[in-house]
């Protein structure tokens, strides 16, 4: 079976979908491996290593995809891209599916038997393969470097002769994969963090990396005993809100993580709120891609409202495009050998995995969410 | 040999006796200690044989063959696991030795004996029935002869008071008239019965602390005989067991967070509260004895691999963590990380947090790096980890888990789990390591659980 | 019995009691186990009071039979007590 | 007494030499002082909190320096800005004197007493007023920030469900205030550290900060006990060498911080040691404004040479604005608190830190080395 | 009242003894430990005023008055920290009252004696004697009356091994002719010649340990008493102050790194060679004790600031300092860090390693929030600091760091300060910090005497 | 004396030393200047044989003289030793 590894086209994208080190391993198993000629070059693995771990250099995309069985992506393909593939192939990449409706008509269009990294079921047993999870976790930290880089302040506090430096106040909203390596990292630094989520139960993971949660002190009066979770007041709700407003206007950092499976980010932020902060704070909104968590950010840019900083910045993975692309070819390679039996390349449809990551196959779109989404845009 | 060299060979075996308690205070003389207690009572029995005007040389004989061969069948054959009960049923036998010695003397004595003489007896004797029977009812319950549950019924705490009261007039009575063997056979009667119904009340779980009580008793009756006998031996080796197994008692109850008298009273016909849930289940059963035996296992290991989970980090239990191990790296013990790549609930939790507490990255092990090593590893701890260590993901076909490598924990000679519960880790299935005969659990918050085990380990 | 003799028997219980008080105080709680098996086997110091009473007359009669259980009981609590604490022991490292 | 602040002009200066805190305690000593508007506006510190304070603002810097009896500025003065200083006036700032003949000439010729913040005595006493010190901490702690954010790789080590993340190796040479700062920064944030330095005394430095002192390890040969430090031989030196290039090859992040007092940064990093680097790996140089520590450096640029990214930034501590203002107006004050006695502003000539500061006075130029190198370059 | 109930009371009072020294074993109870010892001396010595033919009651009356003025007098007078040359004159006081005692009883007896009686009263006197003088020489030593440096000269050891052989030779001369005085004198004379003699090659810095090994024989002395007179009170407190006298001064030399060997032969005559240069200044003297003193204070007091220097940095002991922090805090104290702005080699050094460590930023304070607050702590713990804590700062305008704000340390009640030696910091002066009276040095790397402390505290 | 007797009280100075060992083994080394000065007045307890020494006879002689002698000296032990540990003791909280 030919494994083909495209060179990433998308502007800022430096990651490479196989590294070296994961073809030595996927060569074992019986895949025979093209590489695009450079596609290591941005995340620093060279053509000459991949040569050297038994991997085919071709320069030309065109020729790559003609001859491949298997395409494996990073980022979404274009619709050239996509046209390029060979009918009847598999491609492996983040796929978007959900919001590339065009894309996937023309997968299906061509046969292809496409899989979707970010669609991946989130199990325990799935963590391997799971680009969501190892991609966040570099945003995360690296959102954290960001905001202590553009802030005109110290994370940590320090007692000098040059007088006390006070600590720098860390938000996180959304304690997912993402939020939680803020806390960790910014809590390294030295900085006093905080974190808010709306799942009560990531409340202990939160303190298990040394952050406060934010909780609403619960009400004396009402209900009194449990049970309030489910039937959360809207006067629970609004205290909720102010509660967080007042730790925005406090916070010198804000990282907003809130992501909805498939949906655009919601608005964690108002353009109030960021006016509430004091000058020379930072926004990092890790959901800039998904649309932002501020209502303020400007996706892929930089911008300065009020006084504060919002990095919008769409692909922070990127920016570590040598562990990025470590752990995303592990992703890709345990994905794989998750595809393959005993005796080598073999998709179990009946498998949770195989079939949960499916976007298209045999000219259909399998993805539940995403077939409906483009049922319902086409009306 | 002349009645002055007997005592100082007494004397001499006494010391033996307490320089035996006091090396099993360390570890590494406890075997020494148990060794000179063996030869203090080789030396006690060899010079008591030596008595001038001593008979019986046959039956003498013929007795420690029959107790040697019953008692060194027993003790060897006994599994680890069954050593409380055996140890109870052995104790039972000295309490049942000490009444009929008392018994004997009473016989001898026929008559005439001063009041001093008849009080020692009598209590020789009421306290060594009660133990051999009491202890015969703890064996069966540890073995689960009867239930380990308490056993209760209307009336009991009257009911034994009377008993109690009857054995007093009883003896009232044979104060009055010394040689009524009837009287005395009923005292005798009484107190097999009460050592039954004192017994029978109290939950499996108590038990390890009634053993240790009635050996105390085993050795104020024997105290109770030397009084009698006017043997000095048996005076200070018998108040040396009754005080340091009162004592012993004492310590156990603490470590179960009961007071000593809410045992020694609950021994006496009131059921214990906390009984009630702790009476079922092996693990329960010996919750007070774990943490100690989980000390020990820790401080005896060669090889040691600690596998951080979620737990840890819910505890934010690191520095604990990182104490545990350096203690141990102090004393020899090979220590070593297991991280998996799953720990935690973020990508690299563990690391984070053991960088917090400054474990070096070169005691950090990767799944693959040190799977194949916990064959060879004599204990596995693991604080608050569940899902990673679920041999389900191996041999279950039908486990959402089923395919993901995890930690091979269980091929280690022991496994510690620290936990809270039995209760089940992020992916919420069940984990029949927790069930495995090689694994210990130690439930409490990780935290705490850690740092009491590094207090235990430094005494 | 005189109360001298009484007296000093009293003297040596106190002490003997402070003594094996104090002994258990030290002992760390890994050991609490083999600590009571041990002390156990001691207990059956009871079998010198038992030969006593097994050679107390030179015919067998009542009280050398009850003295001959004795010494039987006295025996297997001695032989298995030190046995089982010995086996207890072996769990320890060196 | 009229104290002014004035703005500063320079490109990329972000700080101001006051900050409405210091201003607060200094009015209470009978300072009067004067502040040009938007003085602390790049450092977050706005017009409203100054008048708040007591300061006077003035909109046009020639009114303020034409009423200032001491003028106070971070960065050395323009040469117009020197013009504009009233004659016999004071002024307290970096004067970089042995670099800016110009300026210090202009400074004799208007009989302005000027103290140099640069030349501060490094003693402890003198440490509250040591700007050196203060900013040398956030160019330490900020040049690994710029690292970590820069570099394509994770500084800690994680063990994941996508492989296991090497930690970063980072190097610090030179073990002064920033390179210790570095050090402990880099340790934080999980790399694994090491720093060497000419200074054998710093090794338990280095150690008090979690990093591991590179050592030329004693050759058990020749001369035996003690001693080699002094006469450290030609070999010595050569190994030490080969030492450091090898660990410069090993690392991902190198950071020079080695200056020599008033002279150009010598040069630690050859280009060949450069190539000898991983591609991605980078070296921020704090020595930059000096020239630099890699033969390389452009001062005030980031290149990429030979895959190595060379970061250059000529004034970190502008990029902190907001705390190193804070920092260097505790300076400030506590320098201006040293020259006043219990009845207010008056210079004691006599005191070892007055003198020592002092650059220029009644025409002259006092600092030593200043007027050497002055004379040596007139010939 | 009949000696069997003087004998019980005896008992009674022996027990209160025993009682005594356990309750010394805690804080909490010490006080009422040696309350209860004090009722036990009382009642001991009113009932021996009961024994039947006691006579001469002016005489012990007088005696009896003298000896409470004198020793309540010196007793409360005493300064604080001369308790230990006090408790040597005391001791040898005791020591002497054995020897007179032998010698009353020897007298009583004539010649009329069996060996066991006269050998138990040669030793009495012996020991005896010897304490007497070697307590005296302890006082003087640590009075400074004499050289505290060890006193030696050629022959030594020769010279007391000549002594104790005569003292042997002229006993067994005693045993040849019991009532011959001027032998008996003759042995007298040498044993207060040994005293002298044994203790005086002895250096100033292990005199504590001397002390403490003369009490354990003043006991020894007591006891043999006993056994001359038969009289079971005196065995027993004299057995027990000479048994737990020999170990403390076990426990002494385990502290000291010293085996007890060591320092028995040494007090023989064999000059050690560490007491060399510990042998001046009241620093380098108590060096033994300092610990535990340290310990004591740290965990008796309510409130303390620690003062982190660059030596914790040094020693890489912040995670041992958190610990000490955090066991007190939990102990109850409160605890506070007081962080100078120039501590250590880098603008925050402290707290970039206290976070490492964990210490919660709110339990840091900057000098300015801090400093008013010495002068109401108990103690402050000085870890590595020197040049921060320097008062030079304050009162000597010739200092080089004169006018730099320093943390008022020696304002606080106690200060305990943790470094290698006396040797200088950063800046390179000298700090009388050291040398004030309220400050404790404790020498040695500061994370191992953290350790060191915080196991103490633990006990 | 009699063997008897002679072997009674060995016993009990044996049990009394291994009481004694073990009391101070438990003792913190925070205590131990005072525990030495608390045992220190316990062993004045030779005031015991000083009273009976004093007393012996109804006339003064040279035994109650030395006794005398023995009685002052015991007491200042017993008093000083016990007035000097209370004022250590002081020292510690509550
Ligand atoms: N690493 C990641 O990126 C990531 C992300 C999301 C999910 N996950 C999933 O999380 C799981 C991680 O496995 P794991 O073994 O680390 O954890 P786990 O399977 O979730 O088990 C953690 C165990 O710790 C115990 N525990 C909780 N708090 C404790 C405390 N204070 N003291 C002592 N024990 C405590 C709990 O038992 P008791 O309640 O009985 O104490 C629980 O069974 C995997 O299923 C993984 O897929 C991982
Ligand atoms: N903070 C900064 O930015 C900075 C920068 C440069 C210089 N300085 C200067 O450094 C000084 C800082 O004052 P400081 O009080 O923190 O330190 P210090 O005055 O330098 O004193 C440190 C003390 O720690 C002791 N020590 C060293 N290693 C030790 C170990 N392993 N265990 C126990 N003690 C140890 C040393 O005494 P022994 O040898 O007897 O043990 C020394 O006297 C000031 O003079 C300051 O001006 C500060
Ligand atoms: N089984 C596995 O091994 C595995 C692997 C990866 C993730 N997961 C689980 O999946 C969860 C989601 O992970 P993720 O990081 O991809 O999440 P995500 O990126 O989809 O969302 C980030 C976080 O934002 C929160 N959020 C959403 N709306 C919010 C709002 N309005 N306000 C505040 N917070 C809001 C979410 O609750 C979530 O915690 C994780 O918490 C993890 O437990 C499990
Ligand atoms: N007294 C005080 O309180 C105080 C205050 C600040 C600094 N200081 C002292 O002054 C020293 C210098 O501080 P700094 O940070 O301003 O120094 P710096 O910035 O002048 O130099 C940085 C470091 O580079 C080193 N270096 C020079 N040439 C080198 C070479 N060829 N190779 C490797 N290293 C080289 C120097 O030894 C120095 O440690 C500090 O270490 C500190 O101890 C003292």
């Amino acid at each position: 079976m030919k494994l083909a590894v495209l060179k990433e086209r998308e502007e800022g994208e430096n990651r490479v979908a196989l590294i070296p080190d994961s073809i030595k391993r996927l060569s074992k198993k019986g895949f025979e491996i093209l590489v695009e000629t450079g596609a290591g070059n941005a995340a620093g693995y060279s053509d000459q290593e991949y040569e050297q771990c038994g991997a085919t250099l071709v320069s030309s995309a065109q020729e790559l995809t003609a001859q491949a069985d298997c395409v494996v992506k990073v980022r979404p393909p274009s619709l050239q891209e996509a046209e390029a593939l060979k009918n009847d192939s598999i491609l492996i990449a983040i796929i978007q599916s959900t919001l590339r409706h065009e894309l996937v008509s023309k997968l299906a269009e061509k046969q292809i038997t496409s899989f979707g990294l970010d669609i991946i079921p989130r199990t325990s047993l799935a963590q391997s393969m799971d680009v969501l999870s190892s991609m966040s976790t570099i945003s995360g930290y690296k959102a954290v470097l960001l905001a202590a880089d553009t802030i005109n302040r110290f994370f940590p506090m320090l007692m000098t002769a040059a007088g006390t430096i006070a600590p720098a106040k860390v938000l996180v909203l959304g304690a997912g994969v993402a939020g939680l390596m803020a806390c960790a990292t910014a809590k390294r630094l030295g900085g006093v963090v905080e974190a808010f989520d709306v799942r009560p139960e990531v409340k202990e993971q939160v303190k298990s990396v040394g952050a406060r949660f934010i909780e609403v002190p619960i009400s004396e009066d009402g209900s009194g005993s449990g049970g309030y979770a489910k039937e959360m007041s809207d006067e629970y709700k609004q205290k909720q809100a102010e509660l967080i407003s007042k730790h925005i206007a406090k916070s010198d950092v804000v990282i907003p993580t809130a992501l909805i499976p498939g949906r655009k980010a919601p608005i964690l932020i108002s353009e109030e709120q960021v006016a509430s902060m004091k000058p020379g704070s930072v926004i990092v909104d890790l959901a800039a891609e998904m649309g932002g968590n501020c209502a303020l950010t400007q996706p892929g840019q930089t911008i300065i409202a009020h006084g504060v900083t919002i990095v919008g910045h769409s692909n922070l993975p990127s920016t570590m495009s040598f562990h990025a692309s470590q752990m995303f070819s592990r992703n890709i390679e345990k994905f794989l050998l998750h595809l393959c039996d005993e005796n080598g390349f073999k998709m179990n449809m009946e498998d949770e995995i195989t079939r949960g990551s499916l976007v298209t196959k045999g000219g259909r779109v399998i993805h539940e969410l995403t077939s409906k989404l483009m049922a319902d845009s086409k009306i | 040999m002349s009645i002055n060299s007997i005592n100082l060979i007494y004397l001499a075996s006494a010391t033996l006796f307490m320089l035996g308690i006091k090396y099993l205070s360390s570890p590494s003389t406890a075997k020494r200690g148990n060794f000179l207690s063996m030869i203090g009572m080789g030396a006690a029995i060899g010079i008591t044989l030596t008595t001038p005007g001593l008979h019986g040389f046959t039956l003498i004989t013929i007795g420690i063959i029959i107790g040697t061969v019953i008692g060194g069948y027993a003790a060897i054959k006994v599994k680890m696991t069954s050593m409380p009960e055996m140890v109870a049923l052995f104790n039972g036998c000295g309490g049942a030795a000490s009444a009929l010695v008392a018994m004997a003397e009473f016989r001898v004595l026929g008559t005439e004996f001063d009041s001093f003489t008849l009080i020692t007896l009598l209590l020789s004797m009421i306290i060594g029935g009660l133990t051999f029977t009491g202890s015969l009812m703890a064996y069966a319950k540890l073995q689960g002869l009867i239930s380990t549950r308490p056993i209760t019924y209307p009336g009991q705490q009257l009911i034994n008071g009377a008993i109690l009261l009857a054995t007093l007039a009883l003896a009232v009575l044979l104060f009055q008239d010394p040689g009524n063997m009837l009287v005395f056979s009923g005292i005798l009667i009484l107190s097999l019965l009460l050592g039954v119904l004192a017994v029978i009340p109290i939950g499996g779980a108590d038990m390890p602390v009634i053993i240790c009580l009635l050996n105390s008793y085993s050795g104020l009756a024997v105290s109770m005989t030397g009084f009698a006998l006017n043997n000095n031996a048996l005076i200070i080796t018998g108040s040396l067991v009754g005080a340091s197994g009162i004592f012993l008692t004492k310590i156990m109850c603490d470590a179960m967070n009961r007071s000593l008298a809410n045992v020694l009273f609950s021994a006496f016909g009131q059921v214990v509260e906390s009984a009630d849930d702790t009476g079922e289940g092996p693990a329960g059963t010996m919750k007070g004895f774990e943490l100690e035996d989980v000390a020990t296992i820790l401080a005896n290991a060669g090889t040691l691999i600690i596998v951080p989970g979620y737990g840890m980090a819910a505890a934010q239990a690191q520095h604990a963590t990182r104490d545990l191990g350096d203690y141990l790296g102090e004393q020899g013990v090979e220590v070593r990380y297991a991280i998996h790549p799953v720990a935690g609930r973020m990508p690299g939790h563990m690391n984070v947090l053991l960088a917090e507490a400054d474990v070096p990255y070169d005691q950090l092990f990767a799944l693959e790096d040190i799977n194949d090593d916990f064959a060879s590893t004599d204990v596995v701890l693991v604080i608050g980890a569940n899902d990673v260590v679920n041999p389900a993901a191996k041999d279950n076909p039908s486990s959402p888990i089923y395919g993901m490598p995890v930690l091979d924990v269980e091929k280690a000679t022991t496994v510690i789990v620290l936990k809270r519960s039995m209760s089940v880790g992020f992916a919420g299935i069940d984990n029949e390591l927790f069930y495995k005969d090689n694994t210990m659990m130690l439930f409490g918050d990780a935290k705490s659980s850690l740092q009491k085990l590094v207090a235990a380990m430094k005494q | 019995m005189d109360t001298g003799t009484i007296i000093i028997g009293l003297t040596i219980f106190v002490l003997a009691c402070f003594a094996g008080a104090e002994l258990i105080a030290k002992v760390p709680p890994t050991l609490h186990t083999p600590l009571m098996s041990g002390s156990n086997a001691i207990s059956g110091i009871a079998i010198v009071g038992a030969l006593l009473a097994t050679g107390h007359s030179e015919s067998i009669n009542s009280v050398s039979l009850i003295g001959f259980l004795a010494v039987i009981f006295a025996t297997i609590n001695v032989v298995g007590g030190y046995t089982v604490t010995r086996r207890m022991l072996q769990m320890f490292k060196k």
